[in-house]
């Protein structure tokens, strides 16, 4: 069994709102400390495969497919083995 | 006797409110924007529907950092009426106002429509006017409307008899029908049904009308009574 | 790897202008125009202004012909909208945009962007805007694509309009093979405006300020038709985003904003535009040309969120949510002040001057210096010949449908996805927020009350490729006569058009001839039914692998009453009314959707429509409802008889009982200027002394929980059950 | 500088409908083999503190009343020392 954690974001040219109402909000409410704030998305999917390249050519493609829009996102992973439960 | 229409950023339903407090239920109200600080004066506040700040955290979670909020809660707390409608009632969850939460609908779809309601509770100040049992018609708009809350706390709302409308056909995966229901004292409500576009017969309906009617009799009582005193 | 801006030596000899969309003649005619040659910057601004979506150069000869003026019209195309007088002292704002290119990318985002645009171009005349509406156009739902396309589509517009507050009140949703890898995505918006308030988009008065407003500009949206990503090396192309994101709760703060500004600050306002296709560019430069005058832009004071961006990425940007204004000097606090209210960037970036030309500096040197006419009025225009397609000259023999099972093809008719209920598709969209909206979306057109007024406004998007393709000009024709019968059946006047004119590429004769010949039907029908073409937008090269989409224009159109009382909607109302078919049926076959139902495709001559007799049928029609003889109306379209009697019937959930002695088939023929309505028995007279032979008794409403229809050759039942299945379930079973 | 990255998912007792979909789709495509999706958000937040644990007491705030609602979602974070630029 293996387990992949999956992160989406948006690309550096695409403005993200929702980042942008965070960072503002944590102004306004005095934490103009913080300087950066990235919105994403986070997934982890637990897959049986026959080994860690093949699961991980299936989450890559998973990914490219489904989970981010490769037209104004990107996205990395990595692959952990795990102990059957 | 005086109302108080909420406007964050990102509300849109606040002056529909306000047109149905005033226009057609003839009860005096003001848009007040979010950067206010002090609502005393007024007998009711209402926190209208929309997406606050874009919604784009969680809906109603940015609002919650409002100016105006602590004032709302300050009025909440002295035992002054909170209507929330829709992003209303969400932004009055995130405040913990009101128990639990609103999730995606379960189709994951925006969805707006003409839903049948039963009104389950007629002894609050928002619903007297209202039939026990009474099925009425009232529009949603809405894509988080699915109400969660954990058991115990759910089980604590129904036993208090909180809720005050339930859905008759549940449209979007809400716990126990959930369509609105008040915090244990009683005075503040939040239902994701929006009220305030089923006031005129010539938008189709009037189902909406008689929360506000009973408000406005709650608060000339109210009113009356602070004479009195 | 920063963009290599290269010199105006090496952009003659290495002709980057290829790539961005200039042909060859185009870059001589520039510089020789300009009189040396044009360095980077200047050559890239004219990459965007010379565009097809800029500078209309193809299709600027056939807009010529619209007809765009009546008494009513008090602002005709050419700003951002078009402006109606409606009386009471107000005036209805209305346009539509295409986004077709950027939804086939990025379905959410660029429907919803899309949605944004549109909704700019009605406040920056200084109307609030108070509905959208949509016309999608897909492929076979059967296939995977065309449904993931249509799931996103539909939630990026309401993604972006339910949002911002706007209700979507109507728009049409079509399906055939040709939308297949291209669909249409056309967006419309309506506003309404005290009439003496029209702002336009000017920059008049040396020494007034140019304010820029909104978001800030990202290197989203430069690499469209002028950018082409060869240039890009690969690590560069993956950080750039293809499609823009919409940001709808800005654009809120925007509308707002810019709205407080027309109404509170009219003496500092001199003019006003949005920043749609080619940015701040378009903006600006149109901006000067309409007062016929100069401007100077100081480019470091643009507001950007990235860094390192060249002017031409500044210039050709097309982030969303931006407004350019023009203010009068002194005043430029005032106005910025009320930006910052709504918690937005204003900037005073540049200013109007003395005579035409057009500057821009960027780090104290000046990158742009040329005749602001050398990027408007002197695009080249291009006059095409149109060559009419075979097809036209050999049309297959008329379709003559032999009807065996009348049941079963009603039932199969009615769920194709054209026909079926939009419903899955409309209630995704807030068609109530403002409590304006009288009549919601699944009757003919949505209707909205105009606020301190009497008044009430229909709106209906309307087009139909399979009739273009078949005959452009009559099917132009057609597409604009159903639109008004939607209005006309609502029981409102139609009053004015904006379009959208979706083709493929214009350099085609074949192609041309298609869009000319579609204007010349358009124009015929506006001035028969009195509904001026008042804003529009043109999409071309809608094309796959070579091949273009049929040719769709689509046609919003709006009508106005200005009493609530004549507003009439298509469900059956009560047991007893009596059931009219007004307008004659004839075996009219090609093109309509029972022969794409039952020869998978559509062939032979469109037929025949007479727009005198359309004129004719809809007046009668409107004067029946304003002297309240009429309980329902519905106009005939797609799915002729079939689809429009069954749509009463389900919307009231009520049977009926007819008689109609014609030839089975009849039931699906696609005849134009055709409506069905209800009259109660009391009022039968009246109504018959004014429509005369043009109405048919078919029978009446009944209580009953099926239709009956006796035909000369079938007599079928229809149980409200099967109708309810085939109808509602035509679109959602096709989804899973 | 401090960067913190923040996970928030939803409690394990609450039904997440958008993972639903994505499991439920992966298996319509042959994927059957993914058992499990779990579907979050994920910030990064860059914030100037005095220290560490000033910088986690911050985050930690910033998440209980802001990132997470917590009535239906659960949040953890990490944090490391950024060099300065
Ligand atoms: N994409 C859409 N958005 C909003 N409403 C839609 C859409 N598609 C269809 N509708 C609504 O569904 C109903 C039926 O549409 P349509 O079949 O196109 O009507 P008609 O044939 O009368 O023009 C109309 O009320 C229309 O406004
Ligand atoms: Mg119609």
């Amino acid at each position: 069994m293996y387990k992949a954690r999956i992160y989406v974001n948006y690309k550096p040219s695409v403005l993200d709102p929702k980042a942008e109402v965070i960072k503002n909000t944590l102004a306004r409410t005095g934490q103009d400390n913080v300087q950066s704030v990235l919105y994403g998305k986070y997934f982890e999917l637990e897959l049986a495969a026959a080994d860690k390249d093949a699961a991980a050519k299936q989450v890559d493609n998973i990914c490219d497919q489904m989970l981010a829009n490769v037209n104004m996102e990107t996205y990395r992973f990595d692959i952990v083995e795990e102990a059957r439960a | 006797m005086k109302a108080a229409v909420l406007s964050f950023p990102g509300s849109n339903c606040d002056q529909d409110l306000l047109w149905a407090l005033s226009d057609i239920a003839g009860i005096p109200a003001d848009l007040v924007p979010a950067s206010a600080t002090d609502l005393s004066g007024y007998d009711l506040v209402c926190v209208p529907g929309g997406f606050s700040y874009g919604d784009y955290l969680r809906s109603g979670a940015i609002a919650n950092f409002a100016p105006v909020m602590a004032a709302l809660k300050k009025h909440a707390a002295n035992g002054g009426l909170v209507l929330g409608i829709c992003n209303g009632f969400q932004i009055l969850c995130e405040a913990g106002l009101l128990p639990g939460a609103l999730q995606f609908n379960e189709s994951l779809n925006f969805i707006c429509e003409s839903e049948p309601l039963t009104v389950v509770n007629t002894n609050t100040a928002f619903s007297g006017d209202y039939q026990p049992d009474e099925t009425i018609h009232l529009p949603i708009a809405h894509g988080e409307g699915n109400y969660y809350a954990d058991p115990e706390t759910l089980a604590a709302i129904e036993a208090k008899q909180q809720v005050v409308f339930r859905y008759a056909a549940n449209p979007n995966g809400s716990l126990n029908d959930i369509a609105g229901l008040t915090n244990a004292a009683g005075n503040v409500l939040g239902m994701m049904p929006h009220p305030e576009r089923a006031v005129e017969t010539l938008l189709g309906g009037r189902d909406g009308l008689a929360m506000f009617t009973a408000l406005k009799k709650q608060m000339e009582g109210a009113a009356y009574a602070t004479r009195r005193a | 790897m920063p963009r290599v801006e290269l010199s105006p030596k090496d952009i003659a000899i290495k002709k980057p202008y290829l790539d961005w969309g200039l042909t060859e003649y185009e870059y001589d005619r520039f510089r020789t125009k300009l009189g040396r040659l044009p360095n980077y910057t200047e050559i890239g601004l004219a990459s965007g202004m010379w565009s097809e979506h800029c500078a209309y150069k193809y299709s600027k000869p056939v807009l010529k012909q619209f007809w765009t003026k009546n008494e009513r019209v008090l602002m005709g195309p050419g700003e951002g909208a078009g402006v109606i007088d409606i009386g009471s002292g107000k005036a209805v704002v209305f346009k539509a945009e295409s986004h077709n290119h950027p939804s086939a990318v990025e379905p959410y985002e660029g429907a919803a962007t899309g949605v944004g645009g549109i909704i700019r171009d009605i406040f920056s005349i200084g109307a609030e805007p108070v509905a959208l509406l949509d016309s999608l156009a897909f492929g076979e739902l059967d296939e995977a694509h065309t449904q993931h396309l249509l799931d996103q589509i539909v939630a990026g517009i309401g993604g972006y309009g339910n949002a911002i507050g706007i209700p979507t009140i109507g728009g049409e949703t079509n399906f055939d093979p040709t939308y297949a890898r291209n669909p249409l995505v056309n967006a419309m918006c309506i506003g309404v405006m005290d009439k003496d308030a029209i702002q336009r988009g000017r920059a008049a008065g040396v020494g007034n300020a140019i304010i820029y407003v909104g978001a800030k500009t990202g290197r989203d949206g430069i690499n469209g038709a002028s950018f082409a990503s060869a240039e890009f090396s690969d690590a560069e192309q993956a950080d750039r985003a293809a499609v823009q994101v919409g940001d709808p709760f800005m654009e809120k703060l925007l509308t707002d904003a810019c709205l407080e500004v027309t109404r509170d600050h009219q003496e500092a306002l001199v003019g006003m535009q949005d920043m749609g296709a080619a940015g701040l560019i378009s903006s600006s430069v149109e901006m000067a040309d309409k007062a016929d005058a100069g401007m100077t832009i100081n480019l470091d004071l643009i507001p950007q969120r990235e860094s390192g961006m060249i002017p031409f990425e500044i210039m050709l940007s097309e982030s969303q949510e931006r407004m350019l204004l023009c203010v009068a000097a002194g005043h430029e606090q005032e106005i910025i002040d009320v930006f910052q209210k709504y918690d937005l960037d204003a900037v005073v970036c540049g200013q109007v001057t003395a005579g035409h030309r057009y500057q821009l500096t960027f780090k104290n040197e000046t990158v742009c210096d040329v005749p602001v006419s050398l990027l408007t009025s002197d695009a080249p225009v291009y006059h095409q010949k149109g060559q009419r397609p075979a097809r036209l000259d050999q049309p297959a023999t008329d379709f003559a449908p032999e009807i065996t099972d009348l049941h079963d093809t009603w039932l199969r008719l009615l769920g194709q996805p054209t026909i079926a209920s939009k419903k899955s598709i409309y209630r995704r969209y807030d068609a109530q927020v403002k409590t304006n909206t009288v009549v919601t979306p699944g009757s003919d057109a949505g209707v909205i009350r105009v606020r301190g007024t009497k008044s009430a406004l229909a709106a209906t998007t309307d087009s139909n490729g399979r009739y273009l393709y078949l005959d452009p000009e009559r099917g132009g024709a057609l597409i604009v006569a159903e639109a008004a019968r939607n209005l006309v059946a609502s029981g409102t006047e139609p009053i004015g058009i904006t379009d959208c004119l979706n083709y493929g590429d214009p350099t085609k004769p074949e192609i041309f001839y298609e869009l000319e010949e579609s204007a010349h039907g358009i124009t015929a029908a506006c001035k028969a039914l009195n509904t001026p073409v008042i804003s529009g937008n043109v999409s071309l090269y809608n094309e796959t692998n070579g091949i273009a989409i049929y040719p769709t224009p689509m046609i919003g159109m709006v009508g106005l009453t200005e009493d609530l009382h004549s507003i009439t909607t298509l469900d059956f109302k009560r047991p007893g009314d009596l059931v009219y078919l007004l307008g004659r049926t004839g075996a009219d076959f090609n093109g309509t959707e029972l022969q794409k139902l039952l020869t998978g495709g559509i062939a032979g001559r469109l037929f025949d429509f007479d727009l005198d007799e359309e004129v004719t049928v809809q007046k009668l029609a409107l004067n029946a409802i304003r002297r309240g003889f009429v309980t329902a109306a519905h106009d005939l379209s797609v799915g002729g008889f079939a689809a429009a009697l069954s749509e009463m019937a389900l919307a009231g959930q009520l049977g009926a009982d007819l008689q109609w002695d014609v030839p089975a088939s009849y039931a699906f023929a696609e005849s134009a200027g055709r409506f069905l309505m209800t009259v109660p028995a009391a009022k039968q007279a009246e109504f018959e002394a004014l429509l005369g032979s043009r109405a048919r008794l078919l029978g009446k409403v009944t209580a009953a929980d099926q239709l009956h229809i006796q035909m000369q050759d079938a007599d079928v039942q229809l149980t409200m059950a099967e109708l309810t299945q085939a109808y509602e379930e035509g679109i959602p079973c096709r989804m899973k």
